[in-house]
């Protein structure tokens, strides 16, 4: 196994790079394995290395249609933070930012996990409520957070419009020191690597077309290019095509999947040294070590697998970030692309059982997944491997919208009186 | 200093307008017409940027929107500084200030350059990845030092001075690119009567035309394209766009189109002008004429300055009148770039030699160079070049057919200048945009457009049809198909006669090899800007990146500026080679929305500052303006918050508006309120449908306060209707909440109920609507009103038609403070007279103004929730202690109904809002702060609910507050306690949530 | 940005005037009272989700205010026809 | 005719105006634009005029039902145009498409309560008449330029190919919304509505601006 280090770049920069070896293996699947997980984007293949690593369970295979941490975890906006409302939610996010801050050294592999923390803004006093209230839930729950008024945050992004003469000023934020960025394509390679170091196979380039179901009970997968591969247990995490497997396995799950949009500027000088989101104006900015600025738009209203959406919501976007940071007005936009997230309709995940015995499902992440790749795989393995869901992936259950335990992570509308 | 490479003529520059401008802080002089680039080129200016991870000194490499390293800062004060500008594109005017965006001390001495070149090779692509982890620690100082050298420009440090502008467009036929395809597309297609826009991105149209000397229809190419945009100018259905760049192509032929009104003039647009204006348009057909850009080869130290592409040189002789150096040698797979070598020539300065990677290269073009006595050396590449800051020397050495391998001894020219030419890639961009997975042809050795769902239609280069006559000839006929397409009669256009020679067919050779292994060889750069190189994409395909993206993503090849126009077909061809497969398996690439960056303020456009969002006022508002009032954003609406007099702070203002009420009278300004004038024989049985209560029997000249849920149960607005007649209901909505109301009654009402007769009309608008309240109301009302408002003939929850101060209104006995309330409507034009009135009359009675916070704090005092403030979307009627506005035996099965009785709903121990009492009454709990029933718990602490509404209570002296509690309803009395982020614990008491006047006398005087 | 021809005012308009309303064809059961709370759940949250067509609401929220139904294919966003309430879609998928 | 009265009898309505000694105030009375327009350029491209206190009444009925657009066109003296984004125009009496099943009457304001009243007294069945006289106000666009500030502000096809006099929309306006019509070759009616009347008004005049915008009073 080979060990990544600056001494072992050194080595071999000696001998012209010539004998790195590969990262991953690419293996011809066998005939069964323990476990199957359909998807190889951050969360399956996070799935597939605490399998192996926290629960010894190594005969394991990621089927990915494309190429692995090519869907969601290639195209989102890499913030990472934990300050969620609810008890439920909060555990999760929390869980995997523990997870977040070892994991470079875990993998062995870095993830450029970056610490610069988080303002949520608050331009209405409803807003200022929802975040006082979530950040003494945050902290009673262990997790850090602030409130800031509004010149505490304009200390820490001086370039921030936080003058009355906004249309919106800004009257404050939550402020989650730990929170960051990380570098989302390396989060997937470096969880691709461990796995497969640990002898899980990573089976890219190849569809499942669908499960194989005996009396109720999955027993494989229907591949395009291997035929049939079977397995105890599968466990399906494929974001914005969950619907689609949902209905391949007999049963229709409580999502919708939409286009999300971002965009990137050019790459300009360290200007922006954190996070920076505003629900109420919608614009979501942060700096990469690159220098481009990242940012966030909405969601679109209507059902889409195009990973592309409408025009008006990027404007909508860059309309709120000349309005929060009017110097970046004369800054232009390089790039624009689309996801497709699964929403849920209270905003939370779910990871659970479903109608079908031994298939587990792993989605409607909606724009929460990225932050939660570490966590959500550490929970679903151990929900895999022991066949009853972890505790804290228990709530998360699709049952709930039976039952009405729903974990509304909408936060609080716009005040109306 | 004298433009030691400009020519003494030819070009389209005017040599009569010189104009100065500053690079670097040093001064130099161009002519009207040149681009930055060529007027630095002119200078004999080589050094133009250091690359971003080694360092290393570029120079000027194309001449269009492929540059990758021309990149500066531009802006001559710091309002004005514009990041990242391409050289090539940005016209020069007088007075530009311009500078490198990367170096230090400076890009002529860089001492980055010395940790790129001693550094550079342990910095292969991914090493990022495999290092910089121990200790943990540790990151947070790597990534400090990473991160210095982020970003090429830099942002304004001030508010940008101009302003930009947006405007909706509607075509027949939008043509992208206003080359010889796409003039002769647009001709053809206005001629034929369609409404036509033509866009290009250079300041002249023309396109490959403005630096051509070819003829067409027996004059001066540029001379045709003056003949062509004058008639387009001429028509009133055409729009012409130069300087326009179509920057993204959406769904349904949606395209926008940045288009620069003044960055040729000066770096702030004059007189207040539009600086930039975006085109948002809406296409029937469209016409993508865009062209191809010309693709560089891939050898030893290609970046050095003085490595150019060919055509781009071609471009700079005949277009800008620069020749950018002395010795040339020229590189090419093809005839094609032969113009350059003999542009070269022509214009004076020594052609070293042509070297054709090809074995026997023949043509037109072939035999022109050799008939100038230009060296063609066939069968042979140049293999590597000399040189730091400019070309000295490059080593040609013959290769083998395929292309593969060096297969000779290495020979050393002299020269100062690398053109190469690799062919040509069609600028398929834009029909990317739409989700089209572009197709590679064999014989034009490019993608081209694939299949699509737009109605789109493509002419020229952009098709492989790189000659000026093909491109003439699909440029009419889709012109034509447009106009078959719009059902428009077809016209007579005739396609123009050019003089063109025949080419031989190209090789199809991209990096070119060495007589090291690539890993070894000096670096051959794929993409300048990202500092990606061939070795780098050989190492990542050996480390398991296989994937086009995933090269793409570990070696950063195609993210920057530029985003590969230059370099990806380049690096997909190395990845194929080493992966051992042909390219089209390798992948294909997908291009994103922008074709070139936008700047956002354009993307703004008027849609900032003042005009970001609509401030929605009542017809009393400039009243309250006057007054001093203090606004709270209520979703559009600016409300009044509170009044404050001099010299008060807030709590004292809200303590005198508060006491006021109480003992005398008060004024809110309600008129925000959403209102809904619903009609028909089925409105009582509709109300039924989508409240929560009983509305059946409610009589004429009554009022009802009620609560609507989602399916769920769950609450989510909550309003007062009135029945107006038997048949004719105002229903009122929160200020928020009235547009989401609405639309969810004709929601049901058109896709449930279509069979009930009812029509809903909104009046938020219409009504002026002020609350007078407290215990002088009735006397002030009595003194503007002649009818009877007598506790007795004008009870408690009725309505009446009256006059108040000579305006006919409706005035609604309710009340949210708990005090005797009118809440008076008259006609919104007549808000103000009404409004002005009762403050005359009121005067006596000390009316106060008050705003949302008191009415807040009052309706606090009385329980009284606010939907938003104390419902989040997952608390039901119960929970909110309110089941007395549930009626479950209602016919009908309401909406909410069965979703509130869902297992998780009926649950004990749901958190229920109750009253809290701080133990300490001088204690007002922040609103959010969290309960626990257990203090010293450890963390995590259960929480048992927060609070959602608290205040001082100026009437009670004490402070009050709402919020919810686990199993709350049934632990009156019982201790709940609250830690705050500051530390303190605050001791509590739950409590009723009525604090004031339980059994509701006061309103009912 | 979609073009949506509205069936009520007789021309396309631009997506800006319109709001989606998600899957269409879910009828509100008769009598919510007798359904489980699995039946329940089922009508106000599970959903088709389909990758390729999809008869969806949207409502003319700018303009009339009439909701009507779309079919829609959701990866080439391609509009395939538009109906009124209370019709049946003509192109569906197989 | 017993039994018109008692449909009227189930909604409530009524004259709305006050006495002529008290002046409503319209949605942009505090811009004064009498003053601007005194003090203002006499040119421009763009000349701004709004039509204040004028009388508007929604009208709901079925437009298949022919004896209610025969009892609508009793009481406005001109038939509902029941084609699609049309209106129609009579006297003092102009009547704009909004949906196949709602109108929007506009009258002088002195008349509104007798309009409605009249509409009330001939239609019967269900249908709806609301008075939105205080909701809405009207704002007069007109001159050379008056298509270019509308493409920068409304997102429909103003081209008079697709867009000729008499035809009506209702839409986005900048971010709010407008009815808009057009009255003339070069002349337009925005209806909007109250409370974002100054927000608009602010809108036209920026994006006037270039062209000089002219203020009639």
């Amino acid at each position: 196994m080979q060990q990544y280090s600056g001494f072992g770049l050194l080595k071999h920069s000696l001998s012209h790079h010539e004998n790195w070896q590969r990262v991953w293996r690419n293996p011809t699947p066998k005939k069964k394995y323990d476990v199957i997980i359909v998807g190889g984007g951050g969360h399956g293949l996070a799935t597939a290395y605490y399998l192996a690593k926290e629960h010894n369970i190594t005969n394991v295979a990621v089927i990915e249609k494309g190429y692995l941490g090519g869907g969601n975890t290639a195209r989102n906006t890499t913030i990472v933070r934990s300050n969620y409302l609810w008890d439920e939610a909060g555990r999760l996010y929390e869980h995997a930012m523990k997870l977040w801050e070892g994991l470079s050294q875990d993998l062995n592999y870095n993830v450029m996990f970056s610490q610069r923390g988080c303002l949520n803004l608050g331009h209405t006093l409803q807003d200022m409520r929802d975040i006082e209230r979530r950040v003494n839930a945050n902290r009673l729950n262990g997790i850090d957070g602030e409130v800031l008024d509004a010149k505490q945050v304009n200390e820490i992004v001086p370039i921030l419009d936080c003058s009355d003469n906004a249309r919106y000023p800004v009257m404050g934020a939550s402020w989650q020191p730990r929170a960051g960025v990380a570098r989302h394509d390396a989060v997937a390679w470096g969880f691709a690597r461990g796995a497969d170091m640990r002898g899980v196979d990573l089976i890219q380039q190849t569809e499942v077309l669908d499960f194989i179901i005996e009396d109720g009970t999955v027993t494989g997968v229907k591949t395009d290019r291997y035929g049939d591969i079977m397995a105890d247990k599968v466990g399906c995490v494929v974001a914005g095509h969950s619907g689609v497997m949902a209905a391949k396995a007999g049963f229709e799950l409580p999502l919708e999947s939409h286009p999300l949009q971002a965009l990137v500027s050019e790459p300009i000088k360290p200007i922006l040294d954190t996070v920076v989101m505003s629900n109420h104006v919608h614009g979501y900015a942060s700096q990469s070590d690159k220098g481009d600025l990242v940012i966030g738009a909405g969601i679109d209203s209507y059902l889409g697998y195009g990973q592309r959406g409408s025009y008006p919501t990027i404007e909508h976007t860059v309309q709120a970030i000349v309005e929060m940071f009017p110097i970046f007005s004369r800054v232009r936009m390089n790039r624009q692309w689309g996801g497709i997230v699964d929403t849920c309709p209270d905003a939370c995940p779910i990871i659970s059982k479903t109608p079908v015995k031994n298939l587990y499902f792993n989605c409607g992440w909606g724009t929460g997944g990225f932050k939660a790749t570490p966590g959500s795989g550490n929970v679903f393995a151990a929900s895999l491997a022991k066949g009853e869901m972890h505790e804290i992936a228990e709530p998360f259950s699709m049952f709930r919208f039976h039952n009405g335990a729903l974990i509304d992570e909408h936060g609080a509308a716009g005040v109306a009186h | 200093m004298s433009q030691k490479n400009r020519l003494q003529s030819g070009g389209r520059i005017d040599r009569s307008k010189p104009l100065t401008f500053t690079y670097n802080g040093k001064q130099y002089e161009g002519f009207a017409g040149d681009t930055l680039a060529s007027a630095l080129l002119a200078n004999g200016v080589d050094l133009i940027g250091r690359s971003f991870k080694y360092s290393r000194p570029r120079g000027i490499v194309a001449a269009g929107a492929e540059e990758p390293n021309a990149i500066m800062q531009l802006g001559a004060t710091e309002a004005t500084q514009v990041p990242n500008v391409r050289a090539t594109q940005q016209e020069l005017f007088s007075g530009l200030v311009s500078s490198a965006t990367n170096g230090w001390p400076s890009v002529e001495n860089d001492v980055m350059g010395l940790v790129g070149k001693i550094g550079g090779k342990m910095m292969p692509p991914g090493f990022y990845y495999k290092t910089f982890m121990y200790p943990q620690s540790m990151w947070e100082t790597y990534e400090t030092f990473i991160r210095k050298a982020a970003g090429l420009g830099r942002s304004p440090k001030e508010y940008d001075p101009d302003i930009y502008d947006k405007v909706n467009q509607h075509a027949d036929v939008v043509v992208v690119g206003a080359g010889p395809a796409g003039l002769l597309a647009a001709q053809t297609a206005a001629r034929g009567g369609a409404r036509v826009i033509i866009a290009d991105e250079q300041n002249e149209f023309g396109g490959s035309l403005l630096s051509s000397k070819e003829s067409v229809d027996g004059k001066a190419a540029h001379a045709w394209v003056a003949s062509v945009v004058k008639e387009l100018e001429a028509n009133e259905n055409v729009i012409v766009l130069p300087r326009s760049t179509v920057n993204g192509y959406h769904d349904h032929n949606f395209l926008t189109i940045h288009e620069r009104l003044t960055d040729h003039i000066a770096d702030r647009a004059p007189n207040g002008q539009v600086r930039q204006r975006y085109h948002r348009v809406r296409a029937k057909w469209v016409v993508l004429a865009t062209g191809a850009h010309e693709r560089p080869l891939v050898y030893g130290n290609n970046d050095v300055p003085g490595c150019m592409v060919a055509n781009a040189v071609s471009t700079y002789i005949n277009r800008y009148g620069v020749v950018p150096g002395n010795e040339l040698v020229l590189m090419t797979t093809n005839d094609n770039a032969y113009r350059t070598a003999i542009d070269w020539h022509d214009a004076g300065r020594k052609v070293q030699a042509i070297v054709d990677t090809r074995k026997n290269p023949t043509g037109a073009l072939v035999e022109a160079a050799r008939e100038r006595g230009i060296t063609v050396i066939a069968g042979s590449a140049v293999i590597d070049v000399q040189g730091s800051k400019r070309v000295t020397g490059v080593s040609v050495a013959p290769i083998s057919e395929d292309g593969s391998k060096v297969t000779g001894s290495v020979k050393k020219l002299s020269a100062d200048t690398v053109a190469s030419s690799g062919g040509w890639s069609p600028v398929i961009h834009l029909s990317c945009h739409t989700g089209s997975k572009p197709v590679w042809n064999e014989e034009v050795l490019g993608f081209l457009p694939g299949k699509t769902v737009q109605k789109q239609l493509t002419a020229g280069a952009i098709n492989g049809t790189f000659n000026t006559a093909g491109a003439l000839e699909e440029g009419k006929k889709a012109g034509l198909e447009a106009l078959e397409k719009l059902g428009l009669s077809a016209v007579e256009v005739a396609v123009p006669a050019t003089t063109e020679q025949k080419e031989s067919k190209p090789m199809a050779l991209f990096h070119v090899p060495h007589t090291k292994p690539t890993s070894q060889a000096p670096k051959q750069f794929v993409d300048y800007q990202n500092d990606v190189t061939a070795a780098g994409i050989e190492l990542a395909c050996r480390e398991g990146f296989e994937s086009i993206e995933h090269v793409k993503r570990y070696t950063a090849m195609g993210f920057g500026t530029d985003q590969g126009k230059l370099g990806n077909i380049n690096g997909m061809a190395v990845a194929a080679k080493v992966l051992n497969q042909s390219i089209p398996e390798t992948g294909t690439t997908i291009f994103r929305p922008n074709y070139t960056p936008i700047t956002f303020g354009a993307i703004a456009g008027r849609d900032c500052k003042d005009l970001f969002d609509p401030e929605r006022y009542s017809a009393m508002h400039k009243w309250h303006l006057e007054h001093g009032a203090k606004f709270e954003d209520v979703g559009q609406w600016k409300r009044p918050w509170y009044f404050p007099k001099a010299g008060e702070s807030m709590q004292q203002a809200l303590d005198r508006e508060c006491l006021a009420t109480r003992e005398s009278i008060g004024i809110l300004d309600a008129s925000t309120l959403g209102k809904i004038d619903i009609q028909g024989k089925d409105a009582r049985e509709f109300l039924g449908r989508v409240y929560s209560n009983a509305w059946a029997k409610l009589p004429v000249g009554k009022c009802r306060y009620g609560l609507m849920l989602k399916e769920d149960g769950m609450v989510f607005d909550d309003g007062v209707t009135s029945c107006l007649a038997e048949n004719h209901f105002l229903m009122t909505t929160t200020s928020g909440g009235a547009a989401t109301v609405l639309n969810w009654l004709e929601f049901y009402h058109q896709t449930e109920w279509p069979e009930l007769e009812v029509y809903f009309t909104s009046v938020t608008d219409h009504w002026a609507t002020m609350t007078i309240s407290g215990p002088n109301s009735r006397k002030l009302l009595e003194e503007l009103t002649d009818a009877d408002v007598s506790k007795d003939s004008f009870k408690f929850m009725d309505w009446k038609p009256m006059t108040v101060a000579g305006v006919p209104a409706r005035v609604f006995r309710i009340s949210f403070t708990g005090e005797l309330s009118f809440e008076i409507n008259v006609q919104a034009n007549y808000g103000m007279h009404v409004w002005e009135k009762l403050f005359e009359h009121g005067e006596k009675y000390d009316l106060t103004p008050y705003g949302t916070e008191t009415m807040h704090i009052l309706r606090a005092e009385k329980g009284f929730i606010i939907a938003g403030q104390d419902t989040d979307g997952s608390v039901h009627p119960y929970d909110l202690g309110m089941g007395w506005a549930v009626s479950m035996n209602k016919p009908f099965s309401f909406i909410g109904k069965r979703g509130m009785q869902r297992e998780d709903c009926v649950r004990a121990e749901r958190k229920q809002m109750v009253g809290i009492k701080t133990i300490d009454p001088n204690i007002v709990l922040p609103e959010g702060a969290q309960g626990v029933f257990d203090p010293t718990a450890p963390i995590p602490m259960p929480m048992v609910g927060h609070i959602s509404s608290s205040y001082w209570s100026a009437c009670l002296g004490r402070s009050i507050a709402l919020g919810f509690v686990k199993g709350g309803l049934d632990k009156m009395g019982e201790k709940v306690y609250y830690p705050l982020v500051d530390g303190r614990i605050v001791e509590a008491e739950i409590c009723s949530p009525i604090f004031l006047d339980p059994k509701g006398e006061r309103q009912n005087v | 940005m979609f073009y949506i021809y509205c069936p009520y005012c007789g021309e396309h308009r631009e997506e800006e005037e319109f709001h989606n309303h998600g899957q269409a064809h879910i009828e509100r059961p008769k009598d919510p009272d007798s359904c489980t709370d699995e039946e329940w759940g089922n009508y106000m949250f599970f959903r088709k989700n389909p990758k390729g067509l999809h008869h969806e609401i949207w409502v003319h929220a700018a303009g009339c205010r009439k909701f009507f139904n779309v079919t829609r294919h959701t990866v080439t966003y391609e509009i395939k026809e538009v109906y009124k309430m209370g019709e049946q879609p003509k192109v569906v998928a197989e | 005719m017993s039994e018109v009265k008692q449909e009227a009898a189930t909604v409530s309505y009524m004259e709305q105006l006050a006495d002529a000694s008290i002046q409503g105030q319209s949605p942009l009375f505090h811009a004064d634009l009498a003053t601007v327009a005194k003090s203002g350029p006499k040119t421009g491209g763009v000349t701004f005029k709004e039509e204040a206190l004028m009388g508007h009444i929604t009208l709901r009925l079925n437009a298949e039902n022919a004896d209610q657009l025969k009892a609508a066109e009793k009481a406005l003296g001109v038939a509902l145009p029941t084609q699609p984004l049309t209106s129609v125009e009579k006297g003092d009496v102009s009547v704009r498409w909004i949906s196949p099943d709602e109108w929007l009457v506009i009258v002088p304001g002195l008349k509104t309560f007798e309009v409605e009243s009249a509409l009330h007294n001939e239609l019967s069945g269900h249908y709806q008449v609301v008075n939105v006289s205080g909701g809405w106000t009207i704002y007069k666009l007109s001159g050379a330029n008056v298509l270019d500030v509308l493409k920068k502000s409304t997102i429909v096809d103003v081209h008079p190919s697709v867009f000729p006099v008499g035809k009506v929309v209702s839409t986005a306006f900048a971010k709010s919304s407008a009815i808009i019509r057009r009255s003339g070759e070069s002349e337009f009616e925005l209806v909007v509505r109250r409370s974002f009347a100054d927000y608009l008004w602010l809108w036209i005049q920026d994006a006037s601006r270039e062209f000089g915008l002219v203020v009639e009073a």
